[in-house]
C-alpha cells in the first residue's frame, strides 16, 4: 500500500477532476533536499493531510502550493492552472488566490496588528471581487458570522482577541477570497485544546457549507483524523505513506508511521526508548 | 557626540540592546515643550530678534548683560540672544533635512532589501557596508573641500553618511515584518509588493523610524554644528549655534565666557530633549512589537 | 569586505578631490601664471594629462607604497607632514578610548548590578553628558579647569611624554564625555537585559551563587553588545577628534585635515582621508573579530547570517 | 536548613513507603505586580509529592502550572506576593536564604520547556552540566567531567567527551533536551520539576525522552513534578495527575482512574474536547468559551461554572473548596452527584 512518490490512490474510482495535483515535487535549499518526489491529488470537497514532523518538509510543500516557494522541479496546479511558476501578471495571481488559501499555525503573527478583523476582511474582498460596498459588507457580515465571531470583536484591534479568536479571523479573511482549496498549516496545533476542538468543528462545518477542500498539514495524528480523507505520511522530504486516513491510522504499513503512531500519548501507553544512543540528527532542523 | 552611532541601539544580526530609560512622565513631557520652543524660535525667531544679528559695532563687544540685552553682546559687539533667535533657524533646519532625506532614503533601502531579499538585499547590504567606512564628519570635511563650506554640502554628506545606519536598523526590522506570517497571507491572496509595503510593511514599523529621526535628529544637530564649529558648514557672520561658540571661544581664556556658554547650552537642551524623546519613543515601538 | 571598503574609499577620496572644481596648475603655481614649459613639466609630473582611471592608479599606487604626494601649501611631502602629526591624533583617540573603556563601563556595570540611587544618578548624569558635542565640553573643561582653576593648560600640545598626558587630558576628556555616556547607557542596558534571560533562571535554579552567576552568565554574556557598541564608539573618535584638535589647537591631523580643506591644499585632504578611513575600516574589523570571539554562535564572515 | 539537605545529599533510592512526604504545598497563593495592581496567578494551591512519586499537573495556559513549579522552586518574579506555605522534608521553604536555599534548589532539579532559551549560549555544553557540581559539591572538574560524559550515556546522547565541548547552538532541541535532564540529575536530586519539557518536540522524540525520563526517575528513585497541556501524556507517565484551571487545583485522582471516572467536570470536558486518534468523530464535544486566567475568575463562585454543561445556581452561589472523594479530590460541589456521568469510557 505505501507507494512512496505515487499520488494517493483513493478507494472509490475517482472521475471528477482534482483541483489539486502535484507530481514529482522536489525542493532543494542549497544542499538539503527539503522534499522530494512529492505527488499529491485532492478532490472537490475532499480533505488531505500531510503529515510529518519537522524536518519533514511539510511546510514547504505547503509553501509551494501557495506560491511563497518555487519548487525545484515538479509542477503544481490547481482548478487546471499551472502554479509552479511565479504568477506573470497581477490579475494572475489574484486568480491563484482564488483558487488556494492559507492559514498558519501562530495566531498571533496572522493578522496584522493594525488592522481590526473587519478591515482585513474588507481588504481582501476589495481586492479580488469588485462589489458594490453593501454587498461588501453583506458577505462581510456573513463571514464573520460564519466563524463565529460577534461584531464588537469584528472592530477590535487584533490584540483585544484571544489565540482562538485571531484564528476564527484568519479563516474568515481566507475564506474571503472564496478559494477552493484552504491549506492549514498546523492551524489549530497552537491552541488551547478547549479552543481547539471548537475550531475544528468549526472547520468541520465551513466545509459542509462551501464544499472546499482542505489540505491539512499537521504532526497531531488525532487532528488529522478528526479533520481528513486521506492521508500522506512524510518522512525526511519522502512519502512513505499514503492512503485513506483511517486504515492508515488504524494499520500503518510503513515502519516508520507505525512508530508515529506509537508515540501519541494515549490512555495505557507507556514510552519506549526505540533509537540507540546518538542516532537521532545533530543539528537542528531547518 | 560622534556620527558612528546614532542608531547603534538596535545593530540588526547582533544582540539588541535597549537603551533603557524609565523617563518620567515629566522628562517626556519637558523634552516635548523644549522642542516644542525651539520649533518656535526656528520659525519666529527673526521676528524677535531686537537687533541685527549679523551687523558688528566692536564698541559693545564682550559687555555683559544689562539694559535690556539679557545675554549681553559678543566678540563683535552683536547682541548674543538675537544671534541665539535667528540661529535657531539654521541650527534646527540642517539637521531636519539631514533627518529627512536619509530617513526616507534610508527606508527605502531597508524595504527593498527586505522585501525582495536574496540577491538585491545582497546588493544593497554590501552597498551600505562600504558607505559605513566614511564617518560623518570625515565625509562633510571632504564635501566642503570639493564644494566650498556651507549648510548644503554639509548636509547633504551628513545625509549621505547617516543613511547606512537608518537603512541597516529597519533592514533589520523590515525583515522581521516580512516574515510575519500576515505578509505571507496577504501574498498568497496576491496583494501586490507595493501595496502591502505601503499599507502593511512600512506603517507597522513606523514608531520605529519615528523613534530612529528623532534619535537622529540630536547627533545631526551635534554633527552640523560641530562641522560649523570647524568653519566648514555655516558661514559667519550667519548666525549658528555651532559658528558663535566657535567665534566666541577666544571670550573663554578672555573671561567672557557667556555667549560660547549660552550657545553651547542651546545645543545641550534641545539635544537632550531629542534623546530622551527619542529613547520614549523606541522603548513604546519595542513595546508595542511584543 | 575590508579590501573592497577601502578600494571604494579610495576611490571615492580621489574621484571627489578630481572632480573638484578649479585648476589644479592654478593649484600647485599659487596663482601665478606659469610659462609653458613649466606646465608641461607640472603636467608630466603629476599625471595631469593622463586619463581619469590611470590618474587614480598612479595615485594609489603611490599611496601604498607611502608616497601621498606634495603639500602645495606647504611644499613637503604629505606623508612627511602626516608623520608629525599623526602621535597626537592617535594619542587623543587613545586617551579617549581608556576613558571610554574604564568609566563608560564601569559606569553601565554599577548602574546595572546596583539599582536604586546609583542607577538613577547614573541615568540621570547619562542622559545629560550624551547630548554634549565635543566642542562644548572643550569650552566647559577650558572654563573650569584652565581658567578658573589652572589644573591644566588651556591649548597645545605638551613636550615630553608626561607633558603630553597633561596637554592631552582636557582634549581627551571632552573627546570621551558623549561616547562614555553612551557606553555606560548601553552596558547598563546589556547587563539588565542578560539578568532578565531564561538561562540565567536556569543557573539560579541550580543554585549557583550570585556573584558566580553575575559573573560567568550575566557580565559574560553583556560582554558581547558591550564590545560592538564600546568599539563602534572608539572608531567614530577618529573623525570627531578634528573638532577636539581644533578646539584645543593641537597640532593633529584632524585639525590639519580641516586647515587642508580651508586652503583647498588637496593632495593632503586625500592623504589624511584615506589614513582615517583606513583606521576607521581597521577598528571595525577588529570590532568584528572581537565579536565573533566572544560569541561562539558567530563564526567570522557570517555576521550577515 | 543546611542539615536536612546535606544530610540527604547520600541519595540512595527512597524508600517506597516514605511516611512523611517530600513536598508539602498548601494554600499556596501568588499575586503579580500587573498594570500597576497585584493579580492572582495561584490561588489556594496545595499539593502533597511524596518521596519517588510522580505528580503530573496538567493545565491550558493561564492556568498556573508553571506558575507553581516556580514557586516551589523560588523563582517568582520580584515583588511577587506569596501566602500559603511551602515545605520540603518538613522544612519551611519561603524561610531559606544564602547557602541553604542553594542546597534546596540542588535537591529540587527543574527543566523547562525551551532548552535553547535555558542554556547559556557562550558556555560549553561540559560547563553547563557540571556547573553545580564543580561549584555546590566540590566535585573536581576532571570528576564532573566523567560523571558527565558517564550521565549523557544514560540520557542517550552518545560521543563522550566531545559533546562536553560543544555549544548549545550545536546541537538540536531533542538532544539539547536530554542534555539539560542529563544536568538535572547529575546533582542527584530527590525532586525534578518537570515544566513541559517535550511540549516542543516531535513526538517520536517525546516519547524518546519521556522514556528516558520515566527510566531514570525510577532508577535514582525521584520524585517528579511534571507539568504540561495533555492530559494523556500526564496519566501515561504519573502516579497521580492534578487539574489546574483558573489558578486552582480542580481535580487531583490517581491516573489511572482520571480518564475513565474523573471527579470534576473540567477534567471530563478536557478529555472529551481532545480529538480521538483512533476514530472520527461526527462533532467534537467542545467546552464553550476560552479558558479563563487566574486574575479574571471570579473571587466567590466556581471559576469553571460559566463553561461547564452541569453548573447550576449553586456552583456561582461559593467557591467550592477541595474536597476529598474516593482517594482523589474535587473542587465540585455537585461531585458525588456527578460519579459516573463523567467519564468518557461509556461512550468509547
Amino acid at each position: 500500500m505505501a507507494e512512496a512518490g505515487g499520488a494517493p490512490v483513493l478507494e472509490a474510482p475517482v472521475l471528477e477532476a482534482p483541483v489539486l495535483e502535484a507530481t514529482g515535487l522536489r525542493k532543494e535549499f542549497g544542499s538539503l533536499v527539503a522534499v522530494d518526489d512529492v505527488s499529491l491529488r485532492v478532490q472537490p470537497a475532499r480533505s488531505l493531510a500531510i503529515v510529518g514532523e519537522s524536518g519533514s518538509g511539510k511546510t514547504t510543500i505547503a509553501r509551494m502550493i501557495v506560491g511563497l516557494e518555487r519548487p525545484t522541479s515538479g509542477t503544481i496546479s490547481a482548478c487546471g492552472h499551472d502554479r509552479s511558476r511565479p504568477a506573470r501578471s497581477v490579475r494572475d495571481r489574484r486568480r491563484r488566490g482564488r483558487e488556494v488559501q492559507i492559514v498558519f499555525q501562530d495566531p498571533y503573527t496572522s493578522l496584522d496588528p493594525r488592522q481590526s478583523p473587519q478591515a482585513a476582511i474588507d481588504e481582501i474582498l476589495r481586492l479580488h471581487h469588485g462589489w458594490p460596498d453593501q454587498r461588501r459588507r453583506e458577505r462581510m457580515a456573513e463571514l464573520i458570522d460564519l466563524v463565529g465571531l460577534d461584531i464588537r470583536q469584528s472592530r477590535s484591534l487584533p490584540r483585544a482577541l484571544s489565540g482562538g479568536q485571531r484564528q476564527r479571523v484568519a479563516i474568515a479573511r481566507a475564506l474571503a477570497a472564496e478559494p477552493r482549496i484552504l491549506i492549514l498549516d498546523e492551524s489549530v496545533a497552537a491552541l488551547d485544546v478547549s479552543i481547539q476542538a471548537q475550531v475544528l468543528n468549526l472547520l468541520a462545518d465551513i466545509r459542509d457549507e462551501t464544499s472546499v477542500s482542505y489540505v491539512l498539514i499537521s504532526h497531531d495524528l488525532a487532528v488529522v483524523r478528526q479533520l481528513t480523507d486521506e492521508v500522506l505520511v512524510l518522512h525526511r522530504g519522502r512519502v512513505v505513506e499514503h492512503g485513506p486516513t483511517s486504515r492508515v491510522l488504524d494499520d500503518p504499513q510503513d515502519s516508520y508511521t507505525r512508530r508515529l503512531r506509537a508515540s501519541v500519548p494515549r490512555p495505557g501507553w507507556k514510552p519506549v526508548r526505540g533509537l540507540p544512543a546518538g542516532k537521532e540528527q545533530e543539528a537542528s532542523s531547518p | 557626540m560622534s556620527a558612528g552611532i546614532p542608531v547603534a541601539v538596535a545593530e540588526p544580526g547582533r544582540p539588541r540592546v535597549l537603551i533603557g530609560v524609565q523617563s518620567t512622565g515629566l522628562a517626556g513631557i519637558a523634552s516635548a515643550a523644549v522642542i516644542a520652543v525651539a520649533t518656535l524660535v526656528a520659525v519666529f525667531g527673526p521676528l524677535l530678534a531686537r537687533t541685527d544679528p549679523e551687523l558688528p559695532n566692536l564698541s559693545l563687544a564682550w559687555i555683559g548683560p544689562g539694559g535690556g540685552h539679557l545675554l549681553g553682546f559678543d566678540v563683535q559687539g552683536r547682541d548674543v540672544l538675537s544671534r541665539l533667535l535667528v540661529g535657531a533657524r539654521t541650527s534646527m533646519l540642517g539637521p531636519l533635512v539631514v533627518v529627512i532625506v536619509s530617513v526616507v532614503t534610508g527606508t527605502g533601502f531597508a524595504v527593498v532589501a527586505a522585501w525582495r531579499r536574496g540577491a538585491a538585499d545582497a546588493v544593497i547590504s554590501s552597498g551600505l557596508d562600504i558607505l559605513f567606512a566614511f564617518p560623518g564628519i570625515l565625509l562633510a570635511v571632504l564635501a566642503t573641500a570639493i564644494f566650498g563650506a556651507g549648510l548644503p554640502a554639509a548636509a547633504i554628506s551628513l545625509s549621505i553618511a547617516y543613511m547606512p545606519y537608518v537603512a541597516r536598523v529597519l533592514r533589520g526590522a523590515a525583515l522581521r515584518e516580512r516574515s510575519q506570517p500576515y505578509v505571507a497571507a496577504l501574498e498568497v491572496q496576491g496583494a501586490s509588493a507595493s501595496s502591502i509595503c505601503l499599507r502593511h510593511l512600512i506603517p507597522n514599523i513606523l514608531p520605529l523610524i519615528v523613534a530612529q529621526a528623532t534619535i537622529l535628529f540630536g547627533y545631526a544637530m551635534v554633527d552640523l554644528a560641530a562641522i560649523s564649529f570647524l568653519g566648514l558648514g555655516v558661514q559667519p557672520p550667519k548666525p549658528d549655534w555651532g559658528v558663535m561658540i566657535s567665534e566666541n571661544q577666544t571670550g573663554i581664556v578672555q573671561g567672557y565666557p557667556l555667549p560660547a556658554l549660552a550657545a553651547g547650552l542651546c545645543i545641550v537642551a534641545v539635544v537632550i530633549a531629542f534623546n530622551v524623546l527619542g529613547e520614549r519613543l523606541f522603548e513604546r515601538a519595542q513595546a508595542g512589537r511584543g | 569586505m575590508l579590501l573592497a571598503s577601502l578600494l571604494v574609499a579610495s576611490f571615492v577620496i580621489f574621484a571627489a578631490t578630481y572632480l573638484a572644481p578649479g585648476n589644479p596648475i592654478a593649484a600647485l603655481s599659487g596663482g601665478r601664471s606659469l610659462p609653458a614649459s613649466s606646465v608641461h613639466v607640472l603636467e608630466q609630473r603629476y599625471h595631469l594629462n593622463a586619463p581619469f582611471f590611470t590618474q587614480y592608479w598612479y595615485w594609489l599606487g603611490n599611496a601604498l607604497h607611502g608616497n601621498l604626494g606634495i603639500s602645495i601649501t606647504l611644499r613637503e611631502n604629505v606623508s612627511t607632514l602626516i608623520a608629525s602629526r599623526i602621535w597626537t591624533t592617535a594619542g587623543l583617540v587613545l586617551y579617549a578610548s581608556v576613558l571610554i573603556l574604564v568609566f563608560g563601563i564601569g559606569m553601565g556595570l554599577a548602574a546595572g548590578l546596583r539599582p536604586g540611587l546609583v542607577d538613577t544618578s547614573t541615568v540621570v548624569l547619562t542622559a545629560i553628558s550624551a547630548a554634549i558635542p565635543a566642542f562644548v565640553a572643550a569650552i566647559v573643561l577650558i572654563l573650569v579647569f584652565a581658567v578658573k582653576l589652572g589644573w591644566f593648560p588651556a591649548i597645545g600640545n605638551g613636550t615630553g611624554v608626561l607633558d603630553d598626558v597633561r596637554h592631552l587630558t582636557l582634549p581627551a576628556l571632552s573627546l570621551a564625555v558623549s561616547s562614555l555616556a553612551i557606553v555606560a547607557r548601553i552596558t547598563r542596558a546589556a547587563v539588565r537585559e542578560e539578568r532578565e534571560r531564561d538561562h540565567v533562571q536556569t543557573a539560579i535554579s541550580r543554585g549557583i551563587p550570585a556573584r558566580q552567576l553575575i559573573r560567568r552568565h550575566v557580565l559574560r554574556n553583556a560582554a558581547i553588545p558591550i564590545t560592538t557598541i564600546a568599539g563602534i564608539t572608539i572608531a567614530s573618535l577618529i573623525a570627531v577628534a578634528a573638532v577636539v584638535e581644533t578646539a584645543f589647537s593641537l597640532n593633529g591631523l584632524g585639525a590639519y585635515l580641516v586647515q587642508s580643506a580651508q586652503s583647498k591644499d588637496l593632495a593632503v585632504v586625500q592623504g589624511i582621508s584615506l589614513l582615517l578611513v583606513t583606521a576607521f575600516v581597521v577598528v571595525n574589523l577588529l570590532v568584528d573579530v572581537l565579536y565573533a570571539m566572544l560569541d561562539p554562535r558567530v563564526s567570522l564572515g557570517s555576521r550577515a547570517a | 536548613m543546611s542539615e536536612p539537605a546535606a544530610a540527604s545529599q547520600t541519595v540512595a533510592p527512597a524508600p517506597a513507603a516514605a511516611a512523611a512526604p517530600l513536598l508539602e504545598v498548601e494554600g499556596l497563593t501568588v499575586r503579580l505586580r500587573a498594570g500597576g495592581a497585584m493579580q492572582p496567578v495561584l490561588r489556594d494551591v496545595s499539593v502533597t509529592i511524596r518521596a519517588g512519586e510522580a505528580l503530573g499537573l496538567v493545565g491550558e495556559s493561564g492556568s498556573g502550572k508553571s506558575m507553581t513549579a516556580r514557586a516551589i522552586d523560588r523563582l517568582l518574579p520580584d515583588g511577587a506576593e506569596v501566602d500559603g506555605s511551602i515545605r520540603y522534608e518538613g522544612h519551611d521553604v519561603a524561610s531559606l536564604s544564602g547557602t541553604g536555599l542553594r542546597q534546596y534548589r540542588n535537591q529540587v532539579a527543574m527543566i523547562f520547556q525551551d532548552p535553547r532559551a535555558h542554556t547559556n549560549p557562550v558556555r560549553r555544553i561540559g560547563d553547563f552540566m557540571t556547573e553545580a557540581l564543580r561549584t555546590n559539591l566540590g566535585v573536581p572538574g576532571a570528576e564532573a567531567n566523567r560523571r558527565a560524559v558517564e550521565m549523557l550515556e544514560q540520557v542517550g546522547v552518545g560521543g563522550g567527551a566531545r559533546r562536553l565541548r560543544q555549544h548549545p547552538h550545536e546541537l538540536s532541541g531533542g538532544m539539547l533536551q536530554r542534555v539539560m535532564i542529563a544536568a538535572a540529575l547529575l546533582t542527584e536530586p530527590r525532586l525534578l520539576l518537570a515544566d513541559e519539557p517535550t511540549t516542543a518536540l516531535d513526538v517520536t522524540t517525546q516519547s524518546e525522552v519521556m522514556a528516558i525520563l520515566d527510566d531514570l526517575r525510577r532508577e535514582f528513585g525521584l520524585a517528579m513534578l511534571f507539568i504540561t497541556h495533555d492530559l494523556e501524556l500526564a496519566a501515561a507517565i504519573c502516579d497521580r495527575t492534578a487539574v489546574m484551571y483558573a489558578g486552582q487545583i480542580v481535580e487531583v485522582r490517581s491516573s489511572d482512574r482520571l480518564h475513565d471516572d474523573p471527579l470534576h467536570p473540567y477534567t471530563a470536558a478536557l478529555a472529551a474536547a481532545r480529538p480521538d486518534i483512533s476514530r472520527t468523530a461526527a462533532r467534537l464535544l467542545a467546552i464553550p468559551g476560552r479558558p479563563l486566567s487566574a486574575f479574571e475568575a471570579p473571587a466567590a463562585e466556581c471559576a469553571f461554572a460559566p463553561r461547564c454543561a452541569h453548573a447550576q445556581e449553586a456552583c456561582r452561589a461559593a467557591l467550592p473548596e477541595l474536597a476529598e472523594l474516593d482517594g482523589g479530590l474535587s473542587r465540585c460541589r455537585r461531585a458525588s452527584e456527578l460519579r459516573g456521568r463523567l467519564g468518557t469510557a461509556s461512550d468509547g
